[in-house]
């Protein structure tokens, strides 16, 4: 927390509709993201690559990176 | 110069031409006997006034097509016979769930299944009414003259755009192929009706908007961008779950047709003022009915004739007063007994009904109409004496066209009081 | 919620609202279902492609699939089920200036849709037909497809399907579809491009799109996940035919191709219309 | 019904029996203003066998729009003639060609046997138009329509090459006709 | 032991073992809601006993290949819903003409159209009837319970191989889908009729013979050659233009279900002998019918019940009957009101009927069944009294699979003679 | 009316009776349909065949062609237009050991029964399929068909037909049948040897006919007479796959091939039926 | 006819059958036959090689050679 | 109506409540001899979202066969919870799922809350299992059907593999019942 901020990307997610398939996290390239319950959530910000992989697979509208 | 304006055409070729003068832009078929001429003429008539054309792998096809090209503005049109008319019944409910205008004629043959396609027959009135699954609107016409079949084709296509729904054009072989001398009528001699279309923007449009008895329809690829579906939806056409919500629209697609029958109905009443005997028909067997009407009436008898031109909605108003007044209503028709059905509901016991069973000396009618020739074709006369024996025990076997079947048993009854003459 | 720090603004996301429906997400399709995959990778093609949305009519039938159209903010045409193409050919005759794109299901285009497939093909009309290929019937619960493939288990096949498959591609070729090809929810950016392409082809193009239904295909047929499913059918049961040149015949065995199949110039049936009938009747 | 006249024509498919039938309504319809009525029969017949059309003219409103009594009928193949003669009304026409139809049926009703075919042929090098000559002598004999009348009808359903031949035919018909009658 | 033999059963399961134990070795079929699972039902058990299923392309071709299964000897069926329904209809006319016994079982959803394809509806029972072109003969019966679905499915295939002609099983989604204890009935406990074959050497075989009432059919493939067609056909399936023979055929299909209406009925009569109101009522809603009128009864009303299990042919006798001497028929249908056609016709006014526009106080019923608590569900109430009044207003909404549809308009009746409480 | 004077018996015309019903005779096609002749190759390679009538259960639509069942003694089913295959296909899965052919027309089989047609092809299914193409509705009176050539005229094409035609037998190869032929009724001889092999093809078997219509498409597309008909479409239109080989391309363009065009070996649907569904249910 | 009998073909046409279609006329390769009114006739028997051709394009059963 | 007894059990797709709706049904109508009448909800609802199942019980013939009033009711969700307890009758039972369904309904009914999946978690490694145990409960808490009987139905409904495992979860619904009611 104290190092200077990095340039990490933004991930938003909408809890209201992710149906929490799994889809982005199975392919993550870089393992991000995880399920907490029933939806996705964001474990590892710092490894994610912007690659986008799991907003263009996810089913649902659910989540975007940029 | 009238003979101008007179021609000689045939019923299909004359409902083809009611069509393309209501301003049918859209035909969309599959051939069948014996309908077949009414796309035959479209085919090369349309594109004459830039419509289209086309012949489609079935007739299941068809009317999908039609309901699609309906749905981008087009005034559009199927015709098809028994076969055809029970592939379509699908696609029929869709275009009523849906709203949307479209004409199917269907020119009745022999049946069931492939039958006689090449004989007449009245036997898919109940059909029209019943045929495809769910409680649904039914507005249907039955022409029995050539000229009729044409403006009966323009208020077909008139009621569908007037109301929203597909409106049936019922009529069978002997019409259908018949040639009668008719006049086209010019420009603006009959009334043709357009679909209204939404003038709102299109945020505030809803394709089924509640607030309207029939709500406007726009055209697709004109700013409104609707969604429409055959599943039960909302006032702006998403599909709902909410049994409210589906039975009211079940509810208004039927009440839209139901509230305003008065507008619907229409029918041609001859002699009715005091008869006390009134034949209730309807398309080509009307023909017979009429002539012979009018030769009762010659000889002195009050016979009446109740002609509905619109089969659907029922002419129930018509029927139940009648049935008040007189003593009898005939209901000859080409087919086993269908529209009898409704007469007899309507008819609440109030008159005497043509009783199948009975074989007493009483008036002949119905398959008898054809069976004899006119001037043996009887208001009265008794089943024993001669002329009319002779027609039931040897029926002429030639005219197969005409003999097929009408009611399953003898038109036959006994009505005393009317009953003067003996032969 | 969201976690956000910095961004890198050239890499926007994808504004799918601009084509969706206001307030209609979430849609009815369940977890992992693969049609929400197609549907993202649809309308970023028709993004690129530029074409307008009142412009578009898009027209479906029955299944899960064939309810795409309620989602998007076009002209939408949820019909019967099997007969999306009669009705399209019926909206694109009508209104050749109207871009007509079909969804359909395994199911619904090529079980009791079938004939209007392959007499859309023929025809060579103008429309684009997107088929939803997931090898089973979703909306009704899980029974064997054209598309299931043999041996799998069905609701209605529970000792194996013994039904030969139809290739969805195969048939669109030899039915005259002037544009076929090949594409997967899992290959979802080459997706993307297989359907712009196909938009932007004048005919009758015709796209199998394979992707999963987790509910009943999946579990009837033990996969562990949504994930095993687009692993197992889409990505090591494909492969795209720009690498299959390269690979030895055991390697393509029981794989089929990806990419655009097929793509040739025939006469398109509107402008065939026009230009014969329309043109001859009216003696021009 | 008196005032009303049933016509038949009969032959075989392919021989302008319903084109015979249409001019006729046409003559009756359109240029004398009557009332007329025309139908054929379909169905498997029309295929290669016996094939015939039905016209009813009227000064009234026709409402029953078959056959009931012929009045008239022409039948130019002995098939033809032999299955639908039997409905020919007392004080009836039957014109038939004679080189076709050698059993003629009996009844109570006139029968003029003509070799119209052959005259087509002979005389203008086209049997085609045999039911052209055939509608001139049915005109003549019955004097349902009008010379006139019947002529314009001719002369509007028939292509422009034809036009002479088909008068030609049609004149040839009311002189047979008018030779046979006395 | 009891207990062995009761088992929980799906309704469209008990259809598939009703069909597998009135010997159905045949089944094509394409999956549709609600009716899907006799198809998987079927799928495991038909090849069990070595009959086959197979899943057809769609519906057409469903009937089309149990249609021809039936004519290599094998008892066969189908079943669908709505869309599939109309679908079918065609084939279905074949069937009837071509004389071929199958079982057609229509598992009734909300229509028209897509409609609502998870709720229950009776509104194809009149296209049941009339959903084919042509003049054809129908039987459908009605079951209301699980146990009764297998046995009139029994009884359907019974019908269907004793008369030579398509039978359909008409019930709706909820008790389709609904399970209750069944006894499965050991071999022997219910009759199971088998086709007649023809026993007369192969030369003198009719496929159509006119001396039976209801010809043997032979099985292809057994040395009888004959030829099945759907045209008009002689006695020995060959097609025919006659007039006369067209008639005959035409009216003999129809005469051999005209003349066996008294085997062919069936009817649970509950109260009847003194009531003078009654309700008429079928499938499902006549569960609701039935436990309404035992309310009645328990609290001193007369009211009775007649509850058809054969739809068609229509019980006119019993309602003819009845109407002679009751005061009201009451027809409540989840539907906007199709077998009231037929009884307000056999009725012929003699006694009241249910006037859907009569908003007055009086009997609450149809739709109110499922609407009320079945202590609301009051046989005597007025419309203004509190708890009908609040359930008029305010519909709860969640239990959509029981809101559906059911008469357009309130289902309610002044009958002031059997009006006793007043709340 | 018989002229005879001695005899080389070994050359004995081939006895139609033997499989025609009595007294059916004259059929009620046309003078010169093609349709008798192609009837007569059938009952000669069935003849060859040495099936039994009462074996044989022969099943067709609706249309001149689907009128074939009348006339013949086997067990005969003339069903709804474009159906027949879905009737055979319940015949057949009832009772395998039936042989089952169907007839069917260009209009019965392509047009309205397309998907029954592709259906059958793909299950492969046990049944010999003659498909009598001659180009037309005849039944109706002359509409163009999915095999009316292009520009051709019909009573629903006065300005010339636009419709692209199906190759009925590429689809039925797509489709996946597993014998596939076409012949001529001109070339009634090779054809009987085709229907032969055929019908002895385990597995959907299709056969596509050429023959004509004189009456609608011959008078429609200004034939002078049959036998112009069948010169130009039946022979000189087609080519027979053998001699295709030896042809340079220029000589095969706008020809059809004639002759066996696919013939693999594929699963039965019925034994496939019997042995893994039947076996497993039975526990075998 | 004063000429020893040559061993001829018989050939068998049904006149009920014929419809005078003509395309056995127009086929036999030796010109054997030709249409009398609307049913085949034998104008040339000597000239016919038997090759049955004629039989097996009749559609009609009409005609036979042996 | 008295001789009615009216059960619904609800959930999220997944959690076995029309397995448990089956079972209750069994139970009364195979083992208990009673009548019984088992629905369940269907359609688009059925995927994923909230899902129920009825049973309905009785003495007499089952006429009606839906619910009226509920007289125990199973809840494992909070949106199950929501979306069908406001049909529970005066005097009836709720169970839910302590740890799912945090909003409790008010109403003149007695509410049960208990972990009933955490229990299947932790005491038998298997949250599968939490239907049977909820049903073990709501027998116990109702009455409606005998021990025996719902034991039975059990057993003859799940895999020879876990006849066991659902022996004992069945049992814990017992006993925990026992315990939330005294
Ligand atoms: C005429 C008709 N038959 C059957 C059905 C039932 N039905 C609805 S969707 C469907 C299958 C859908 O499968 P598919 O097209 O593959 O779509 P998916 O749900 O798999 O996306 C069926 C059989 C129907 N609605 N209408
Ligand atoms: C459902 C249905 N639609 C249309 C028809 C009318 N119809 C009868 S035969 C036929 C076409 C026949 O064409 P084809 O199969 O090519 O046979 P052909 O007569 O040319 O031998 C049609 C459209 C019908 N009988 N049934
Ligand atoms: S953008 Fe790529 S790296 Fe980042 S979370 Fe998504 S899939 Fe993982
Ligand atoms: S892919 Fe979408 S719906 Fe699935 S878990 Fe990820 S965000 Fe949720
Ligand atoms: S049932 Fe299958 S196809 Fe349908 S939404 Fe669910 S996962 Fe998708
Ligand atoms: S109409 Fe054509 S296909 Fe039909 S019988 Fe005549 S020639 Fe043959
Ligand atoms: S057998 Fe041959 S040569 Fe003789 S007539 Fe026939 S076609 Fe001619
Ligand atoms: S081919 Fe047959 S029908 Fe034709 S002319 Fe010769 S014999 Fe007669
Ligand atoms: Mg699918
Ligand atoms: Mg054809």
């Amino acid at each position: 927390m104290a190092e200077p901020a990095k340039k990490l990307p933004n991930i938003v997610i909408s809890e209201t509709l992710c149906k929490g398939c799994s889809i982005c996290v199975d392919f993550c390239p870089t393992n991000v993201l995880e399920l907490r319950g029933n939806v996705v959530a964001v474990k590892n910000l710092e490894a994610c690559t912007r690659c986008q992989l799991c907003d263009l697979r996810c089913p649902d509208f659910a989540i975007q990176v940029f | 110069m009238a003979e101008k304006k007179k021609k000689l055409l045939q019923g299909n070729e004359a409902c083809a031409e009611g069509a393309l003068y209501a301003g049918c832009r859209f035909y969309a078929g599959y051939p069948i006997t014996p309908s077949t001429e009414i796309a035959e003429h479209l085919s090369v008539r349309l594109p004459k006034v830039g419509g289209k054309f086309i012949q489609m792998e079935d007739e299941i096809a068809s009317i999908a097509a039609i309901t699609g090209a309906s749905l981008t503005g087009l005034k559009s049109m199927t015709a098809t016979s028994g076969p055809g008319f029970s592939l379509k019944q699908e696609g029929i409910g869709f275009a009523c769930m849906a709203e949307v205008p479209c004409v199917i004629v269907n020119v009745m043959r022999g049946g069931p299944s492939t039958g006689f396609p090449t004989g007449p027959s009245q036997s898919d009135v109940m059909q029209a009414k019943w045929g495809t699954h769910g409680d649904h609107p039914v507005v249907a016409v039955a022409p029995a003259y050539v000229q009729e079949i044409l403006s009966e084709t323009v208020r077909a296509f008139n009621l569908a755009e007037k109301y929203r729904t597909p409106v049936m054009v019922l009529y069978d072989e002997i019409v259908g192929h018949m040639r009668e001398p008719i006049v086209l009528p010019e420009k603006g001699e009959l009334e043709v009706i357009d679909r209204i279309k939404p003038t709102c923007n299109s945020e505030e449009y809803f394709p089924y908007d509640d607030k309207y008895e029939i709500a406007p329809l726009a055209a697709y690829g004109e700013g409104y961008r609707f969604h429409v579906t055959g599943l039960n939806h909302k006032k702006d056409g998403f599909p709902t779950n909410d049994a409210k919500l589906i039975q009211e629209g079940n509810e208004r697609i039927l009440r839209k047709i139901e509230n305003h029958k008065n507008d619907i109905w229409k029918n041609e009443e001859l002699e009715l003022n005091d008869a006390k005997i009134v034949v209730f028909a309807y398309g080509s067997t009307a023909r017979s009915a009429r002539y012979a009407v009018k030769e009762a009436g010659n000889s002195g008898k009050k016979v009446g004739l109740l002609r509905p031109l619109t089969l659907w909605p029922f002419p129930e108003k018509a029927v139940e007063e009648l049935a008040k007044r007189v003593k009898v209503i005939i209901v000859p028709e080409m087919n086993m007994g269908q529209m009898i059905v409704e007469v007899e509901r309507y008819a609440r016991g109030k008159c005497e009904m043509k009783n199948p069973d009975s074989q007493a000396a009483g008036i002949l009618l119905g398959k008898e109409f054809y069976y004899l020739p006119p001037h043996q074709n009887l208001w009265c006369g008794g089943l024993h004496s001669s002329p009319v024996k002779e027609v039931l025990r040897r029926p002429r076997s030639k005219e197969r066209g005409l003999r097929r079947a009408f009611r399953s048993r003898w038109e036959v009854y006994n009505v005393n009081s009317s009953c003067s003459k003996k032969r | 919620m969201s976690t956000a720090v910095a961004v890198k603004k050239d890499k926007a996301p994808f504004d799918y609202n601009k084509y969706l429906r206001p307030n209609k997400l979430p849609h009815i399709w369940c977890p992992g279902c693969g049609h929400g995959i197609v549907l993202k990778a649809m309308l970023r093609a028709i993004d690129a492609s530029g074409l307008s949305k009142d412009q578009i009519c898009m027209v479906s039938g029955i299944g899960c699939s064939s309810r795409t159209p309620g989602y998007v903010d076009f002209n939408t045409l949820h019909t019967l089920h099997g007969r999306a193409m009669a009705y399209a050919t019926g909206v694109k005759l009508a209104k050749p200036s109207l871009k007509v794109i079909v969804i359909t299901g395994d199911g619904d285009a090529l079980a009791i849709g079938g004939n209007h497939f392959i007499h859309t093909c023929r025809r060579n009309i103008d429309m684009t037909v997107l088929v939803y290929s997931n090898a089973i019937y979703g909306m009704t619960g899980g029974q064997y497809s054209p598309t299931t493939p043999q041996g799998a288990n069905a609701t209605t096949s529970r000792y194996g399907n013994i039904e030969p498959v139809f290739d969805c591609c195969e048939l669109a070729k030899a039915s005259g579809a002037t544009f076929v090809a090949r594409g997967t929810a899992y290959h979802c950016q080459e997706l993307e491009k297989i359907i712009f392409e196909a938009v932007q082809h004048k005919g009758t193009s015709v796209v199998e799109i394979l992707d999963q239904c987790p509910t009943y295909y999946g579990r009837q047929n033990k996969y562990k996940s949504v994930t095993e499913m687009m692993e197992k059918i889409e990505k090591d049961g494909t492969v795209s035919v720009k690498q299959a040149d390269k690979l030895p015949p055991e390697k393509l065995q029981g794989k089929l191709l990806r990419g655009v199949l097929h793509k040739i110039e025939r006469p398109e049936y509107c402008e065939q219309y026009k230009k014969f009938i329309i043109g001859k009747a009216q003696g021009k | 019904m008196s005032q009303r006249y049933e016509m038949r024509f009969s032959g075989s498919g392919g021989q302008g029996m319903i084109l015979a039938g249409i001019i006729m309504a046409e003559a009756a319809a359109i240029y004398d203003n009557k009332n007329a009525v025309q139908s054929q029969s379909y169905g498997p017949e029309a295929r290669g066998g016996a094939s015939k059309a039905e016209v009813i003219i009227s000064s009234q409103p026709i409402d029953y729009p078959k056959a009931t009594g012929i009045d008239a009928m022409l039948a130019l193949t002995q098939e033809a003639c032999a299955k639908y003669c039997n409905d020919i009304k007392e004080g009836g026409i039957l014109l038939v060609d004679s080189e076709e139809v050698k059993n003629l049926p009996r009844g109570n009703f006139k029968t003029y046997s003509f070799p119209i075919t052959s005259i087509a042929r002979d005389e203008l090098g086209k049997t085609i138009v045999a039911n052209i000559i055939a509608l001139g002598m049915i005109t003549e004999l019955t004097k349902i329509v009008s010379h006139e009348a019947i002529e314009k009808a001719v002369l509007a359903r028939v292509p422009a090459a034809f036009l002479d031949l088909n008068k030609k035919a049609l004149q040839i018909g009311f002189e047979k006709a008018k030779a046979v009658k006395v």
